[in-house]
């Protein structure tokens, strides 16, 4: 184990890898979320475009608050992760459970928003057969939600083996895997929330 | 794990670039919100949040998922998607706000 | 950090991926339960319209016929037959009209010898399906 | 042949491919009342020819598949099958079974069938594909489960491989669907909604692990590519046909009562399913050039490239052509879904069926790997000609759709539906040549099992490498 300056100095020198962290299976699977959002969020913009007016009025039907504190949540947990991927790194699987567990606990938070906000909607009798804009606005978020829930899973899966000390330095890429499904999530969720919440 | 604890020690002191880019993601984000909450709306305005949101799933992309220590195509993985979504959204928008 | 592609990750992802969008799909089909009843025209659905679709069944009609575009393609479509014949009795006569022995060189549908009560539970079934609400198809009268 | 057991996998293929000479002959009749309408009228009228040319599709392909199972698992598990003689009694049963009910379609009419069958206890007749009387989808039901009882013990006591596990999830799958078609309401949109469940859960889901993983049995077994590799492979792709299969459903569900939203859920997800088949190509193509060996039976590794060549023609091509919702406004029950139709079943399942069919069959007749080189160009010209006469049946069929489209649903001056099918009559009998021409090598096919039946058994080209 050199000195982290040493190792830093070593990363420079060394050619930089040609593979993202994780193992490359997950890569295949989020440039497949990637493509099915980004096919989302361009038909949203279409299908924005020929009823614009009743876009703008239903956005605003919306409740942008509670988005922002989930945007916050969203990132907070993705922060969360990054600590969690450099606890591993080092060796510390404890550390890497709990900063894996406090990004569960805020992607609950997420979900226990979005579900309350889900709630005023139903009870309002807002459904996907409502019009356009509340089709795509449900469509959109409820399949986002759920990505938020198999994350939650994955990362749960990672945070139980990093508390059994299942993780090394050397042998880490589960911790990463997670993590980059994760940050995916995140992303995804990041142009999500101006699209639907706030261009007008 | 004590010696390794030691080691680490510096690293510690220093504000990490990751926590630098977790507080531009968060101030970025209250912009949009901000700007969404005064009820601005427009083409530019709309492109100018859209250009935040790319930037932060950018950020995000390098930084937390760490593909800016990439070499070769998956460096660029998150960039390319991104300029899918990204000019099919202004190619809409300047539809809708032009015709 | 290793790059490898292992076999144990795309597994999971094939079991965490199909339980995933089973679970999406079958919630969309929650959905749609609450929505058809908007849309499904089962007001409609009488005891006359249930036999009809029995005799709809039980001589194959869709061995030839399309019904909502699903079927076979060799005669017309008659999910909107009652809008094209202008109500029941077009439809009834039709079916009563077609030759024993059919048409030389031609397609013609077979004559089933229909009573007229069997005839007016057809006629009914296929009213009923004309009422469903199918977004606007088929594009044009002629199916 | 590693395992005795192995051997009941021969009824299973020979019957599967005197259906499929069945299936078209009938085919051929069809083609025929297309543009002679009263051709065999009234004794054979098109709705009891279509019938009978779907079902023994069905049919001969799940005595396909169960066939490749039977022959696969032992060899997969390495043991002996739990049961020869339960597979053999189930063989039987489904034949005779099968032949009842399509005798039943030729000889009785279908109403009478109905009423003979005690269709009325339990109403499921009379829907597309599921044409069956109650009384022999149960008996399908029976037979699909004694056959997953004993492929299931066999796996279960024996070796597990990816293989086998994902053939086993889609040999369920198709079990559990299958229940479905019990499933007959009154309220038509629910009746279709659920019809789907079946048919395109079926072709659109699991029959693709099925055909996955067959692919990939026969690829370790000809390329010697390591078993490590190729699993990996297949769980992606069947991972990717799930993911886009499962709510590529919603492409069913634009125009028959269902929620509008599934314009956008179907358009989306489907559009992506050429994706896991435009995989599949890669991954065969990949693996026969990183091949370490050169097996000597050229015809099933021709198959098997054939297989993941056509698949994505014709299930990823030809379906994304009208899948999207725009589109399918305006093609939903033409001879467009027929050209895909023809072509998507052709490519993926017959084929497959074919190429471990041309793979097994060898040992099955007590060869070691391979049969002689004339059999072998026989069976390749049957596979060109076969093949080709697919692709001309889908060209035709597509030019007969977009023409129909245009004058029935597009101009401004629509035509009714059969002024139109005279305009169009061209395109069918050009149809019913390729048809023809199909036949042939179908019966080139058949003879490659008795051309050169006493030759030696064909040898991997010298040069090659030499772990052949």
């Amino acid at each position: 184990m050199r000195g982290i300056l040493m190792d830093t100095v070593v990363r420079h020198e060394q050619a930089r890898p040609g593979y993202p962290p994780g193992d490359l299976a997950i890569w295949i699977f989020i440039l497949a979320e990637l493509l099915v959002f980004a096919i989302f969020f361009a038909a949203y913009a279409f299908a924005r475009s020929g009823q614009a007016e009743l876009f703008n009025h239903y956005q605003a039907t919306l409740n942008r608050d509670t988005a922002l504190f989930n945007t916050l949540a969203l990132l907070t947990s993705s922060y969360f992760v990054v600590r969690g991927v450099v606890a591993a790194r080092e060796g510390n699987n404890a550390l890497c459970a709990r900063w894996l567990w406090a990004a569960v606990a805020m992607g609950g938070l997420f979900l226990v928003i979005k579900a309350s906000e889900y709630a005023d909607h139903f009870a309002a009798g807002v459904s996907l057969s409502s019009n356009t804009f509340y089709m795509f606005y449900l469509s959109l978020t409820f399949f986002h939600f759920m990505h938020v829930i198999l994350g939650m899973v994955i990362l749960a899966a990672v945070a139980v083996k990093a508390g059994r000390d299942g993780y090394s330095p050397d042998d880490h890429t589960g911790v990463e895997t997670g993590a980059s499904y994760w940050h995916m999530v995140d992303m995804v969720w990041l142009i999500l929330f101006p699209l639907v919440y706030v261009m007008r | 794990m004590s010696t390794k604890t030691n080691i680490i020690q510096p690293n510690r002191q220093l504000i990490r670039p990751c926590t630098v880019v977790y507080g531009v993601l968060v101030v970025l984000t209250l912009v949009t919100w901000s700007i969404g909450r005064a009820g601005l709306g427009g083409l530019w305005v709309s492109l100018l949040v859209l250009g935040f949101a790319l930037f932060k799933a950018q950020l995000v992309g390098d930084w937390f998922m760490g593909l800016r220590d990439i070499r070769g195509i998956w460096r660029w993985v998150v960039v390319i998607w991104l300029a899918v979504p990204g000019s099919l959204i202004t190619l809409a928008f300047a539809f809708s706000h032009g015709g | 950090m290793s790059q490898a592609f292992t076999k144990a990750m795309a597994r999971n992802i094939f079991y965490g991926g199909s339980v995933f969008f089973i679970l999406l799909f079958l919630a969309l089909t929650f959905d749609t339960h609450n929505a058809w009843p908007q849309r499904d025209n089962h007001e409609a659905i009488t005891e006359k319209v249930s036999e009809g679709k029995r005799l709809w069944e039980e001589n194959n009609c869709i061995g030839c016929h399309t019904l909502l575009g699903e079927g076979a393609y060799f005669a017309p479509e008659l999910g909107n037959v009652f809008k094209r014949y202008g109500g029941k009795d077009g439809i009834k006569a039709f079916i009563m009209s077609r030759p024993k022995e059919g048409v030389p060189g031609r397609r013609s549908m077979p004559q089933f010898n229909f009573s007229d009560a069997e005839l007016d539970a057809i006629a009914e079934f296929l009213e009923y399906v004309s009422g469903m609400n199918t977004a606007n198809w088929p594009p044009n009268i002629q199916g | 042949m590693q395992y005795q057991s192995q051997a009941v996998a021969k009824p299973y293929f020979i019957a599967a491919i005197g259906l499929f000479v069945g299936q078209i002959l009938f085919g051929l009749i069809l083609g025929l009342q297309y543009v002679i309408g009263d051709f065999m009228f009234p004794e054979i009228p098109f709705n009891v020819a279509r019938m009978v040319h779907t079902n023994l599709l069905i049919v001969w392909l799940l005595f396909g598949f169960m066939g490749a199972a039977y022959y696969l698992v032992p060899e997969e598990a390495e043991r002996e099958l739990f049961s020869p003689g339960l597979a053999i009694l189930m063989f039987w049963i489904f034949l005779v079974a099968g032949a009842l009910t399509i005798l039943g379609y030729l000889l009785v009419p279908y109403s009478g069938l109905a009423e003979l069958t005690q269709n009325s206890v339990l109403p499921t007749m009379g829907r597309e594909f599921l044409e069956q009387p109650t009384i022999t989808k149960l008996g399908i039901v029976v037979v699909a489960l004694a056959f997953l009882f004993n492929i299931g013990m066999t796996i279960l006591k024996g070796r597990k491989t990816a293989v086998s596990l994902v053939l086993l999830i889609g040999l369920l799958g198709l079990a559990v669907m299958f229940l479905f078609s019990f499933y007959n309401p009154d309220n038509l949109a629910k009746d279709k909604y659920y019809w789907w469940w079946v048919v395109h859960l079926w072709v659109e889901g699991v029959w693709e692990l099925i055909l996955g993983s067959i692919l990939a049995f026969v690829l370790i077994k000809t390329t010697g590519v390591d078993r490590e590799v190729i699993e990996k492979w297949l769980y992606v792709i069947i991972a990717m046909t799930l993911i886009t299969g499962i709510i590529g459903t919603g492409h069913h569900y634009y125009w028959i009562g269902a929620p509008e939203y599934w314009q956008w859920w179907g358009s989306i997800f489907s559009a992506l399913e050429p994706i896991p088949f435009f995989m599949m190509t890669v991954f065969a193509f990949n693996m026969v050039n990183r091949r370490r060996r050169n097996h000597p039976n050229k015809a099933a590794v021709l198959w098997a490239m054939g297989t993941a060549v056509m698949a994505f023609l014709g299930a990823g091509v030809w379906g994304f052509l009208h899948t999207l919702a725009p589109i399918n406004y305006y093609t939903h029950g033409t001879q467009i879904t027929a050209a895909h139709g023809h072509m998507a079943f052709y490519g993926a399942y017959v084929m497959i069926v074919l190429t471990m069919i041309s793979y097994a069959m060898p040992m099955l007749r007590g060869r070691t790997a391979a049969p002689s080189n004339r059999s072998q160009v026989v069976e390749m010209w049957s596979f060109w000609l076969m093949t080709v006469s697919i692709v001309f049946i889908t060209l035709f069929l597509t030019g007969a759709g977009i023409l129909q489209v245009y004058l029935q649903r597009y101009s401004g001056d629509p035509l009714p539906f059969m002024v139109v099918q005279d305009k169009i009559a061209m395109f069918y009998w050009m149809r019913e040549v390729a048809g023809a021409v199909f036949m042939v090598g179908l019966i080139a096919y058949v003879a490659s099992f008795f051309v050169g039946s006493r030759d030696p058994e064909a040898t991997a080209v010298a040069g090659d490498s030499a772990a052949a």
